[in-house]
């Protein structure tokens, strides 16, 4: 089967010209030719993964790269579904980057260096799940932090914030790195090889102990690129402040690869696992996702709102691998399949109503400046289509039908209530607990998106900006159109993904559960009787719309809708700062999760001279910081400040004190000698 | 000669050798201090002699006259003319004695002296697997040599003149040859001249160092160079 | 190959700069006064126009001698560079197919440590004499360089690269140290170049410190030269590196023992390792860049080759324990104080310095592993240091020249400024901080797997190691960051400062890819040095 | 029998869509007599119903289409909804269709389409009972999936027909401790979701407690209508999911034609009892405060949860 390797050396070509496309074409050039080259490479890394998914599979070795280890690739199923997934987002993403970077000036996203990294970094996320050596995958995952980084950094001119963005994302994605690393090499060393055939041919070797330090050190990795709770910390950092397209491509597919890696290794490498493990990810998912939403709850920057919303559905996908470990390790292979394809679903759906939602997003930024909820609204007038495929996006991502993040997040309920089949009373503690949390996260997370959209587009605008917005150009629009289309195609039809999705699971040796199938009218659970028509529903919820809109029509005699003034309380029609912003329709919830989120706010009041009673200003400020952050990472920030100031003595000047370490060394060495090696 | 009065004379030379190193610990006057690494340069040079006498190798005997030429004659020659050339110009106002006098090393006289006798016993405690390789009336006195490198490096850690490092750097380089010589009666000779002439540059490096010192600074404690810094 | 031919093929790499060196002395000998005076008046007329902005002058002076002014001779440095590539790249074929070379009776011998060392002393000294005349132009239009004070420069850096490639290519380990030490007292006036108060304080610690160090090395040299006599191997061969190879069995333990102890902390010292490496940051901080580009470059590597060939006869003498934990300490000390050092940096060429000590300890930790792998991957380190180092350092001399500060707080948006420089910069960097795909990626991942692979012990010691490499990456990219981003005023950058820079970049990357034809010699050479 | 079926479904849909604003004029009427009013009648809310939608509709200033989509989408979710619940027949062809899940997430629809017209209007009302329905469905949701999640434990499927039929043919389960805490938490659930007392209270205008009035404050003439109607139906269906789930007797699991007579009037039996009662205990409760209401959501989301546990540890589903 040729058409693998066909396809991955067209992308690669294609990337190549893009870089070199990006470095030499003026600018007016530029942005269209890298687009479209792009799109080539997605479209490339599309089909060798439609090619994987139905059922061809592909390995090479190329000894020459790669000094001291040799690159290594294959492809199966597994992926082959990341790398379609990967694929069609930077199709569409690309295409909406050549209407986004053209009027952006030739500076930012438009810039040599952007244009020239991007086709770079839609490469590297095609090619990341191929590499199938720790040297191989290594490489080409910092060559992908590399190329996001430099991504990120695009607008560096425009704003302060986004170097510490960067500086942030640097960093952690280094921990993530050194973790990686240290837990592959560990891997590695002790199986003596270190291609992933060697590792998997040699885990069950492996003692217990080393096994569990290598999963716990590969987990957190992965985790802290997926922008899973507590390592997340750059991505609600990282995803606003880089350019919307560059944003989806991180959101919507960068992220995904760190759930690819969770599961190669943690079931295909390792082969699974004790029970604890799976606990941990599943503890850790749990966190992440009502965490992660309810700081998107309480954000009112549109992109922050959509990274911590990122990091919820992480989290809930986190939850599905941990229950498949969880049901893997006590035996039940069927439920492990389910959850697992769960999972997979989950993360091709929050793949598909992620980027849409950054790609509108980055066309109100566009078309606005603004990524402020609260100076928003009313955009539903000037930009109807972005708002309506912005709804489309946001009604997949609260998880209610007929959206696309149903059936998914349906999937992983089925799994998880008939979990309790497994004997266990960890599972029989944690399984309830777990579908508690996915259900406060769905709910919050509806909360959440009623205020994206309620408030950002709905009601009227309450900024100078907003009321002069237009609609972003027909590029940009077919591009999020596509995606929309993907969207529904999901929502109504996902058994069009079953086959693909059993051959993954069964890639990492687990049986196909069969369970999204049925020519993709169905969703029907095989060995649990369970099932769902998203077709169905749809069409039944749309033939009830056009009865309850028909028949009052019908019954009603006057039919012209006459327009009236809003109720305004006999004062003064209401201006739109009456209206509720981002910030105070979250109000509620922060009091309710008051312990949790812990905001900060203080009120000074400055009185007249005159008197202590009367007020000249009150100043009433309020912020909800990241908790997590504030615990975690601010101690360790300190205390390496305090260190290079104290290490700064250590180079004091004098050339005395520097002899004297040389002397100090010489005596203390060859005291040692002295008393004896 | 006989292996006796060999013997005598070798330890002889190491003992004044030995305390010519002692000396620069203790005086204060640069000059002095010159003088008597002059003066250890011939403890030197007497020691390669001896050897090379002991066994009739003329090479040998020459090299130690070089080396006795240069240890005893040209560095000291070129430490008084930097001295000089330091002192030349602040006759008049009258930080002569400042500039010509290690006025307070960082650890005073006293401790130095019992510093040395500690890196003294040190220096006998490493060499012992030395001796005990090949037991030599030479090899029995390698001690000092470690001895009088370890007392350099001490020196150039706690004197604070320019010049009076510089001694130090010289009390190291001595203590090496003179190792060399009781261990091995010296390394090949084109080692040794390279040896030597490097020697020779680095001092005058350092002499023309001193100079620019001076002229940058205005004095030649080196206590005084902490601009480059963290 | 005849043996004539490799005589001098051995031969020339070291006579080539000496040659240079000598044809500049000549030049300076029959120099015409005019010139030294002409630089003068003009510098000082250049310094009242300037003072008194006035037009006139400027336009009296500015055609006929700034803009149109060339300097043709600091081209010819490139001579020098070219040879030692030549020869190396010769050698390189040769000693992979048939062993190594000698010549002159075993003094010069070439294995594949010292053609793959002479390919990187070769291609560092041609990114640094590739962008010194652009950095000359910038001193002396700025009135800091005489002619003479540039000519003098020249027969330095020749004399150095001299030095250097005598050591690289001796086999007798006294003449190794020779080379070595000579290599300290050459470049004193090159980091003492202007004799302001900071230069001076930085070349006196330089020297001193250097020659207590190198001093302790020569010690620890005969002491093996003694032990090797008591062996039983004649005077003519006692200090010759196969015999020494070949016989260390012979040599007694405890003298090899404390030999080997002096010669890592002499050699160590010109290495940049603790505790006698406080010399590093001050002098690459005032010597000129291209000068602080071959220091960090090569001068540390070339240094650190001793302790490689030490290592191998210590190691058949003793046994690897002793060297693994004396290099594994040393280290892993060097690493720390490297990382805290960074921390607080306010001075990027320091914090270049301070990245060069980084990157010496991961090649000391390769070093103590001892494997094949580790030591292929040291010297693929020293490679893709001394490429990335240089380029870093000779941006970062143009940048001062731009910014006329090495604060970084007052250094900004580099890139808005000169995208060619801050671009070059910012890779280095970049590369510095082991991002595919430079090679210094592929040979940090090497020490990993080595040392994981070596051991309990050495599996922790890595992985602290692995920490401390990210506080050092840390420190880094924050500093970087702040000196690259943000907006600046755009100014003027001639080409010709910046192909050096992206020729050392590009080989970096290419390094880092594939090893391509060098892959057998890079074996060959950790095999050379005990990767057995 | 298919025929059977298909007039079930049709039957659900009508006995909710024209039963919900008798059992709301019951319900009031049951108030008022308890209050020792006289009442207006139980055809009061058809009256309303009939008046309204002779109105022209009206479309606010500076409202769009979703503020006019709304009532529509609310009262088409609760239609789909009485489709699928199983109230008068358990084999439908309808019911395979779709689970206790999607009915929960069809009711959660609705009310967030209400939400966003609610900020659509671009008032301070609008805005407040969007944030505040929003804020009490988040906190329902793990409620009722918990109470959903308990009561497929012992039918081993979240199928509603399935777990009726298993709740008909063995009675236990539901005097189960499992089953009585599932019933109280959804209770609550139930309440809070159709904004009864003690959360909300239907018949107040009082800006500082009110939620769902606050956010069709905007609506007048037949949307109003559709509106009330949506609330009145998603109350019935509730009540009749809540009848269906806990006392499933007398609906049809075959189907014949008598079988489904009988249902129909069991059915309405139950609504008008459970009417009668809810109508009852809100006479003699008080609503809480809003920030009180988290903790009454608390208290179900507790019971559920035990609910689930009880039921795993004591039929020991192992």
């Amino acid at each position: 089967m040729s058409l693998i390797p066909a396809a991955l050396a067209t992308a690669t070509a294609l990337a190549g010209a893009g870089a070199l496309a990006g470095c030499a074409l003026p600018y007016r050039q530029r942005v269209p030719v890298v687009g479209v080259l792009t799109a080539g490479v997605g479209a490339g890394g599309c089909t060798a993964g439609a090619a994987a998914l139905s059922g061809s599979r592909w390995s090479a070795a190329f000894p020459g790269l790669l000094p001291l280890a040799g690159a290594h690739v294959a492809v199966d199923a597994l992926a082959g579904l990341f790398m379609a997934v990967a694929g069609a987002v930077v199709v569409a993403v690309a295409v909406y980057g050549i209407g986004y970077a053209a009027g952006h000036g030739a500076h930012g996203l438009g810039s040599h260096s952007a244009q020239a990294v991007l086709p770079l970094f839609a490469l590297t996320l095609v090619l990341v799940p191929v590499a199938a050596s720790v040297s191989t995958f290594l490489a080409l995952w910092e060559v992908m932090a590399l190329a996001s980084l430099l991504l990120v950094l695009a607008e560096h001119r425009e704003r302060v914030s986004v170097r510490q963005a960067g500086i942030w994302y640097a960093v952690m994605t280094h921990l993530g790195l050194v973790l990686l690393l240290a837990g592959f090499a560990l891997f590695a060393a002790q199986t003596g090889g270190e291609t992933f055939a060697a590792l998997r041919a040699g885990a069950h070797t492996v003692s217990p102990a080393v096994r569990g330090l290598v999963f716990v050190l590969v987990m957190l990795a992965f985790a802290s690129k997926a922008g899973a709770v507590p390592l997340h910390a750059w991505l609600p950092r990282a995803h606003p402040e880089a350019p919307s397209p560059v944003s989806a491509l991180m959101s919507a597919a960068m992220v995904n690869l760190g759930i690819y890696g969770l599961v190669r290794t943690g079931f295909d490498l390792l082969g699974g696992g004790p029970a604890w493990w799976w606990l941990g990810l599943i503890a850790v998912g749990g966190a992440s996702a009502v965490y992660g939403i309810l700081q998107a709850a309480m954000a009112s920057d549109l992109k922050r709102l959509l990274a911590y919303s990122t990091s919820e559905n992480i989290g809930l996908v986190l939850i599905g691998v941990g229950a498949s470990g969880l049901f893997a390790a006590y035996g039940n292979r069927p439920l492990a399949a389910l959850a697992l394809a769960a999972a997979l679903l989950h993360v091709v759906n929050h793949a598909a109503f992620k980027a849409l939602l950054f790609c509108a997003a980055g066309a109100v930024l566009r078309a606005t400046g603004l990524r402020d909820l609260d100076r928003m609204g009313g955009l539903r007038a000037p930009m109807p289509v972005t708002a309506g495929l912005f709804a489309l996006g946001a009604l997949g991502a609260v998880a209610l039908p007929p959206g696309n993040g149903f059936v998914s997040e349906w999937l992983l309920l089925q799994s998880l209530i008939h979990g309790l089949a497994v004997p266990g009373v960890a599972v029989a503690v944690v399984l309830p607990l777990s579908v508690a949390l996915i259900a406060l996260s769905a709910g919050i997370a509806a909360a959440v998106f009623v205020k994206a959209l309620g408030v950002g587009f709905f009601a009227r605008p309450r900024s100078t900006q907003a009321a002069a917005a237009k609609e972003a150009p027909r590029l940009m629009l077919a591009a999020m159109a596509l995606l929309g289309a993907g969207c529904a195609a999901l929502a109504l039809v996902p058994g069009l993904l079953g086959d693909g999705l059993d051959r993954a699971v069964d890639a990492v040796g687990l049986p196909g559960s069969g369970a999204v199938s049925d020519g993709g009218l169905k969703v029907r659970l095989t060995d649990v009787s369970a099932t769902l028509s998203p077709l169905w529903v749809a069409a039944a919820l749309t033939t009830a719309l056009a009865l309850a809109v028909g028949l009052p029509r019908l019954y009603g005699r006057r039919r012209r809708r006459v327009n009236a003034r809003l109720w305004d309380c006999g004062g003064g029609a209401p201006t739109p700062r009456m209206a509720y912003t981002a910030t105070s329709f979250a109000e509620p919830l922060q009091r309710v999760f008051d312990d949790v989120l812990a905001p900060e706010q203080d009120v000074d009041v400055t009185p007249v001279r005159e008197s202590a009673y009367l007020v000249e200003r009150v100043r009433f400020q309020h912020r909800v910081p990241d908790r997590i952050e504030h615990r975690l990472y601010e101690p360790v920030l300190r205390s390496l400040a305090g260190a290079g100031q104290a290490a700064r003595r250590l180079a004091g000047g004098s050339v005395h004190l520097y002899l004297g370490y040389g002397f100090a060394g010489l005596v203390v060495l060859l005291l040692i000698l002295a008393v004896g090696w | 000669m006989n292996g006796g009065l060999y013997t005598q004379l070798l330890d002889l030379a190491c003992g004044l050798f030995l305390l010519a190193a002692v000396l620069v610990l203790w005086v204060r006057e640069l000059a002095v201090i010159v003088r008597i690494f002059a003066l250890q340069g011939i403890a030197l040079a007497a020691l390669a002699v001896l050897l090379g006498a002991h066994e009739q190798r003329w090479d040998l005997i020459g090299v130690g006259i070089g080396i006795g030429l240069l240890r005893a004659g040209v560095l000291p020659y070129l430490m008084r003319r930097a001295l000089a050339a330091i002192t030349a110009d602040r006759q008049r106002y009258g930080t002569a004695v400042a500039e010509s006098r290690e006025t307070q090393p960082l650890v005073n006289v006293a401790a130095s002296l019992l510093t040395a006798a500690l890196l003294t016993l040190l220096a006998y405690a490493v060499a012992r697997p030395l001796t005990e390789l090949n037991p030599t009336p030479a090899t029995r006195a390698l001690p000092v040599g470690l001895a009088v490198v370890l007392i350099g490096f001490f020196v150039l850690v706690t004197r604070r003149r320019a010049l009076a490092q510089v001694v130090g750097f010289l009390l190291l380089d001595n203590g090496i040859t003179a190792t060399a010589f009781l261990a091995t009666s010296g390394v090949p000779l084109i080692v040794e001249l390279g040896v030597s002439f490097d020697v020779l540059l680095a001092v005058l490096v350092l002499q023309i160092l001193t100079t620019r010192m001076r002229e940058a600074f205005g004095t030649t404690d080196i206590d005084d160079l902490r601009e480059l810094h963290d | 190959m005849s043996p004539t031919a490799s005589a001098l093929l051995l031969t020339a790499p070291a006579a080539a700069p000496l040659l240079v060196a000598g044809a500049y002395t000549l030049s300076g000998a029959r120099a015409r006064p005019p010139a030294a005076a002409f630089a003068a008046v003009f510098t000082q007329a250049r310094k009242r126009a300037s003072a008194q902005g006035s037009v006139l002058v400027q336009q009296a002076l500015v055609p006929t001698t700034t803009r149109r002014k060339r300097y043709p001779t600091d081209w010819v440095a490139l001579v020098s560079p070219a040879v030692i590539l030549t020869c190396g790249s010769l050698l390189a074929a040769d000693v992979v197919a048939d062993g190594p070379r000698t010549a002159y009776s075993g003094l010069l011998r070439a294995d594949a440590l010292t053609v793959w060392m002479l390919l990187v002393i070769g291609t560092v000294a041609l990114i640094a004499c590739g962008s010194a005349p652009v950095y000359l132009r910038g001193e002396r239009e700025a009135g800091r360089a005489s002619e003479w004070t540039v000519r003098r420069y020249h027969v330095l850096v020749q004399a150095f690269l001299a030095a250097m490639c005598l050591a690289v290519l001796t086999a007798n380990l006294g003449v190794l140290w020779v080379a070595i030490e000579a290599t300290t007292i050459v470049t004193a006036f090159l980091v003492g170049h202007r004799h302001t108060r900071t230069s001076v304080e930085a070349a006196w610690k330089y020297v001193v410190i250097c020659s207590a160090g190198i001093a302790l090395a020569f010690l620890g040299t005969v002491l093996i030269y003694y032990a090797a006599r008591q062996a039983g191997i004649t005077e003519a061969w006692a200090l010759d590196w196969p015999t020494l190879v070949a016989h260390a069995d012979r040599l007694d333990p405890a003298v090899t023992r404390l030999g080997i102890t002096l010669i890592v902390l002499g050699f160590g010292a010109k290495a940049g390792l603790v505790p006698l490496h406080a010399w590093l940051p001050d002098a690459h901080s005032q010597a000129p860049a291209p000068v602080s580009a071959l220091m960090s470059g090569v001068l540390l590597s070339v240094a650190f080759t001793a302790i490689l060939r030490y290592r191998v006869i210590a190691d058949a003498a003793l046994g690897t324990g002793f060297t693994r934990v004396l290099l594994a300490a040393i280290a892993l000390l060097t690493l720390a104080l490297a990382a805290g050092l960074l921390l607080a940096q306010r001075d990027y060429k320091r914090m270049l310095a301070y990245s060069s000590m980084e990157h010496m300890s991961l090649i000391a930790l390769a070093t103590a592993i001892g494997s094949p792998l580790a030591l292929s991957a040291a010297l693929l380190h020293v490679a893709g240091h001394g490429l990335a180092k240089s380029v870093a350092f000779c941006a970062s001399g143009r940048i001062l020249q731009l910014t006329g500060t090495t604060r970084m707080g007052r250094v900004r948006g580099l890139i808005a400024r000169t995208p060619s420089l801050g671009g070059a910069f910012g890779l280095a960097a970049v590369a510095l901080m082991a991002f595919p795909p430079f090679s210094l990626f592929a040979s940090e991942l090497g020490i990993a797997r080595a040392g994981f692979a070596a051991g309990t012990g050495l599996s922790w010691v890595t992985a602290a190691a692995l920490l401390l490499v990210l506080l050092a990456f840390a420190a880094l990219a924050a500093r970087t960051a702040r000196m690259l981003l943000g907006t600046g005023t755009p100014a003027h950058e001639s080409s010709s400062a910046v192909w050096p820079l992206a020729l050392g970049l590009a080989a970096c990357a290419a390094l880092g890819v594939a090893t391509g034809p060098l892959t057998d010699l890079l074996h060959a050479a950790a095999h050379a040095i005990g990767g057995q | 029998m298919n025929a059977v079926g298909y007039t079930a479904v049709a039957g659900q849909i009508v006995a909710v869509t024209a039963g919900a604003p008798l059992l709301t004029g019951w319900m009031r009427q049951v108030r008022a007599r308890l209050e020792g009013r006289a009442g207006a009648g139980v055809l009061q809310p058809w009256r309303d119903a009939r008046k309204l939608l002779r109105k022209e509709p009206i479309t606010p200033a500076g409202t769009g289409p979703a503020f006019r989509a709304a009532p529509a989408l609310l009262v088409a979710t609760t239609v789909v909804t009485a489709a699928l619940v199983p109230l008068l027949s358990t084999d439908t062809p309808v019911s395979g269709h779709a689970d206790l899940i999607v009915v929960v997430s069809l009711i959660a629809l609705g009310t967030l389409a209400l939400a966003l017209a609610g900020l659509d209007t671009g008032t301070a009302f609008g805005g407040m009972g969007a944030s505040r329905e929003m804020t009490v469905a988040a906190l329902v949701e793990p409620t009722i999936l918990l109470s959903v999640f308990a009561l497929s434990i012992p039918a081993g499927t979240t199928n509603i027909p399935a777990i009726v039929t298993g709740a008909v043919d063995e009675p236990a389960r539901l005097a189960s401790p499992a089953g009585l805490l599932a019933v109280a938490a959804l209770a609550v659930a139930v309440l809070a979701e159709t904004g009864r007392i003690p959360v909300d209270n239907p018949s107040t205008h009082l800006e500082l407690t009110m939620i769902h009035e606050a956010m069709v404050l905007e609506y007048a003439g037949p949307d109003l209508a559709l509106v009330e109607l949506g609330a009145q139906m998603r109350l019935t269906l509730l009540l009749g999911l809540l009848s269906s789930l806990f006392v499933p007797w007398g609906i049809a699991t075959t189907g014949s034609w008598a079988a489904l007579a009988v249902a129909l009037v069991l059915l309405a039996a139950k609504l008008v009892l459970l009417g009668a009662v809810l109508a009852a205990a809100e006479v003699f409760w008080a609503k809480v405060r809003l920030f009180r209401v988290p903790e009454l959501l608390a208290g179900s989301f507790l019971l559920a949860l035990l609910a689930v546990t009880a039921s795993y540890f004591l039929t020991g589903a192992s």
